[in-house]
């Protein structure tokens, strides 16, 4: 079959990010891209607009290095813990004083169910998606992309949302074969739609495997080789977020980022302690330390197998 | 922040009474969509108390859940390990919520005003706003889907408001009439805001479709309650005190699912 | 959690399949529910509308032995061996002379994916499933339910197909546990989305397993226990039809039945052998005799196990 | 039903040649969707001869399918077992098809007429059939979703008609201006028909959107080709001869793929 698409983080990320794309790293808590996010700020990309249904520490960071215009979203913050600074410093603009000089961010807003709406219409080539949600509430005031739809069997009208098609997506999984064959469990949020949606696909994994072990289990592949560009070997690279089965979510760092994050200082120094002054994800594991690694790993808990028979 | 509490029983603090209080709540119910933070432990409380067959439905996508540890997240690894099911957030939003599938959404807020309707996108203006707030994450729809909806929020002038900023979330929108019959008109499965606890008090909603409080929790007053309601609030005829957290729900929220403390200090 | 949903096939289909009902049972060529559609057969049950995407051999059977008056479809046929005569004669009212006493079957008619649809947005409770289906053919004329509807973004018109609520879905799966938690690997067809558009559910299952087998690996799980009314187990319940990894489709019977159902004593009699002569699947597994079972037996494919891990 | 072989060559059946010469015409391509019967055997013939890179999708829900036997159906267990994914219907036609990732597209057909518009759900008028066919499966929204369409049938006075009972699925409407421009208006991704490969020829379309006889199978006469089709068809100016099945096909058909000689006699 098609030859191997492994690339460095730095190579997939140089050839298939460009200035001014739609780019979606997604991940609901699990599997969130951080290793990509972090290299897209160290190449300086500019302009891009944001997509993502919960813009949490990643994009926060991203926006904070300036990397975006725009951000399309249903759920800004970081989950049990407190804000994003960097967002909010460009997203009100009329109080935040030391934020005044900082370029304003574009908000497009949606719901969790209105975002993965949009990803569905996207990877399914539908002009539109409907969904009970919206009614009676001012989010269609706001985004007037959220329209009303009048069934056609006379009983009412529900909602639409626009399909949304990124220019690239980001996925972090557990693993993948060399040709982009890849296999997630655990939460599975809605990548497998932002990777169809798009035009591009990069998918980070923590652990290259032959393409055997993918055969052996077709119904654990989220994301055929067919629609991905570049396979990113990244072990920890989505770190703070977790990857089931393989590491904890490092609570630890999403509280302090409550500290960082609340002033423009304090976060532009520590991008240039993690992300600016180390060169790839190797860097940032080699600093996190070996300890800091080992507190976060879990105990066994296998699947078992199942039988899939042999039909010769 | 320890409540005055009732000669001789344990000293509580007002988060506990709150969560307490919301667990108590889910009594008879079956299914309940799980929010972040508060109602996170309240959840985990309730199936652990007065509602030991409650499934709990994460919208991170999974059903079933049975939490080793009180979950860091709404999509922490230890509600995935051990599950009944985990889907893709399309599944679990179309068949699950907007199936009606779920008895008891939760939902926290910014702002509610005295119909149940919920603000968490915006404080003042949407197009330049004073605070940016998380938005609707998937409130908005939980509101309109769930079979009736918790609220689970501190009181304060600020929270509980005659005029929300900005409608994020459907409650009962200008009184029970309108809503009832919009939710019939454009067939809403929920039947909208059903109780909100808080760090002083109980509300359920009336036949007007306005909140009422039934119940103080120990310690606090209705001029304390007067004081953190943007409105004159109304108040039952036949005002009741919550009772006071009991010794083995304080060990199982102190010992069992935050004994880091998170959620109740 | 809730007591046990385990009944016998005549139990569950007695309490829960009634006159008049419109019951799916679902299996695209993978898990069809041979023995729940025979006990049906067995039970008398009449004016039954029948839904499924492809209407093969066990909707022959049914339709011949007078359970039905409608059936809703997307292809007719069993698939690579010819017709299904039972559906023809009372289809062909005009020029099968032998039918023209047989009761007219109505037919309502879509595509694979305006059935997908159907019950997709059954489940999803939507008024309607939108897809790019149907333009400029005859389907539409046939069938007034397929209807035009308009993007509310202004960019062109989609069809649309109404939403598919079962009284009764039946879903054969590889396994479950006595609280309906249902676990598919292999094809999976549509049966999730009849499920879960279904008023009552019966699930036939070839192992009844302990619930930690299902909660070891719940990303496997395509049906909740909370949907599910009944458990039944019956081993082999699937054939002629298979189950991934327990045994294969056993074609002999698909090419016999070509000349079966070709007139309609031939297909009485069969009924009269193998569906009403039989009090259940136990004594139809033995007629089927253990030499034709072990030739269905496939050598082994396992799937391998992944990891969950164990957070406490 | 041997036909005529060129001297020297090995006996072959038309059905053989039909087979070789669909497979033949996958070269290059890269993600087939596979239908019942014919297109099966011919995409499992093409994956060992021209197109092994080729991916097969089957509409149960595959994608990468590595039989390891002839599959009986298109259901058949052996294409699941070394698959590269398994997925739902629901997304197999949502993402795959309709999202626009198959290449080729392969229909059979009862009736066709001259634009490739195919019938496979009646013959006579639609609410009193003479015959009841079995309906579209996934044809009409195959035929407007896979970039490009082929078709394998025998020709027939009573399959290759001027105009056709029921449009099942859609090919070239009235002629390829027509097409071209409902096409573009309706934002098909599909281009339509592009080959119909029978058991006497292989028809490719014209600029016109009408079928023209590019090929004839070795031992088939342009007589027999105007007996069996029912309007003045189209022939090439350099009408070729189909090169006959290599000793290597006929192999792979009768040893490997079709030993039992189900598709082939």
């Amino acid at each position: 079959m098609p030859g191997s698409k492994v690339a460095s983080m730095r190579d997939a990320v140089a050839a298939l990010v460009r200035d001014g794309d739609t780019v979606a790293i997604e991940g609901f808590t699990h599997l969130i891209g951080f290793a990509a996010g972090h290299e897209i700020i160290r190449q300086r990309k500019r302009d891009l607009t944001l997509a993502r249904l919960t813009p949490d520490l990643i994009y926060d960071q991203m926006i904070a290095a300036g990397v975006a215009r725009k951000l399309i979203f249903s759920w800004l913050g970081n989950p049990g813990v407190g804000g994003l600074g960097a967002i909010r410093r460009r997203a009100e603009p009329a109080t935040s004083g030391e934020g005044r000089d900082l370029p304003r961010l574009e908000l497009e807003e949606y719901s969790h169910f209105g975002m993965v709406g949009r990803y569905t219409a996207g990877a399914a080539n539908l002009p539109f998606y409907p969904l009970r949600s919206y009614f009676e509430t001012d989010l269609p005031k706001a985004n007037p992309l959220i329209r009303e739809i009048e069934s056609p069997y006379g009983d009412g009208v529900v909602y639409a949302v626009p399909p949304l098609k990124p220019d690239v997506s980001i996925v972090h999984a557990q693993r993948a074969d060399a040709n982009g064959n890849t296999q997630v469990w655990g939460l599975l949020g809605c990548q497998k739609e932002a990777a169809f949606a798009a035009d591009r696909v990069i998918v980070v994994v923590e652990e290259l495997v032959p393409e055997d072990v993918v055969r052996a289990d077709p119904n654990r592949t989220i994301i055929p080789g067919l629609i991905v560009d570049a396979v990113v070997v990244e072990p920890f690279g989505a770190h703070p977020s977790y990857v089931q089965g393989a590491y904890d979510r490092d609570n630890r760092f999403y509280l302090e980022w409550d500290a960082i994050t609340r002033d423009e200082p304090s976060l532009q120094a520590w991008l240039g302690e993690w992300v600016y002054g180390l060169d790839g994800r190797a860097a940032y594991v080699e600093k996190l330390g070996a300890e800091r690694i080992a507190s976060l790993r879990p105990g066994s808990a296998p699947s078992g197998s199942v039988e899939y028979g042999r039909y010769e | 922040m320890t409540a005055d509490a009732p000669a001789g029983a344990a000293a509580f603090s007002k988060n506990e009474m709150m969560i307490v209080a919301a667990a108590r709540e889910l009594a008879g119910q079956r299914v309940c969509f799980v929010g972040v933070g508060l109602p996170n432990i309240a959840v985990n409380l309730a199936q652990r108390t007065v509602a030991p067959e409650l499934e709990l439905v994460y919208e991170a996508g999974v059903f079933g859940a049975r939490p080793a540890r009180l979950p860091l997240s709404i999509g922490d690894p230890t509600i995935v390990t051990g599950a009944t099911a985990v889907t893709s957030m399309f599944e679990l939003f179309s068949f699950y919520l907007q199936g009606g599938l779920i008895d008891v959404g939760f939902l926290g807020a910014a702002q509610i005003d005295p119909f149940g309707n919920i603000n968490t996108t915006v404080i003042g203006p949407y197009a330049e706003p004073v605070t940016r707030l998380p938005g609707s994450g998937g409130a908005c729809e939980i509101a309109i889907n769930a079979r009736q909806v918790f609220v689970i929020m501190r009181q304060s002038k600020r929270s509980f408001v005659e005029s929300i900023d900005f409608r994020t979330s459907a409650g009962n929108l200008g009184g029970a009439e309108q809503s009832e019959r919009i939710r019939r008109e454009q067939g809403w499965l929920g039947r909208g805001p059903s109780v909100v606890v808080t760090d002083l008090g109980i509300w359920h909603f009336g036949e007007d479709g306005e909140m009422r409080l039934d119940s103080l929790h120990p310690g606090a007053t209705l001029d304390e309650v007067r004081a953190t309601v943007g409105w004159e609030p109304k108040v039952a005829d036949s005002l009741g005190t919550t009772e006071a957290p009991t010794a083995e729900e304080l060990r199982l929220i102190r010992e069992e699912l935050d004994p880091g403390g998170a959620y109740t200090r």
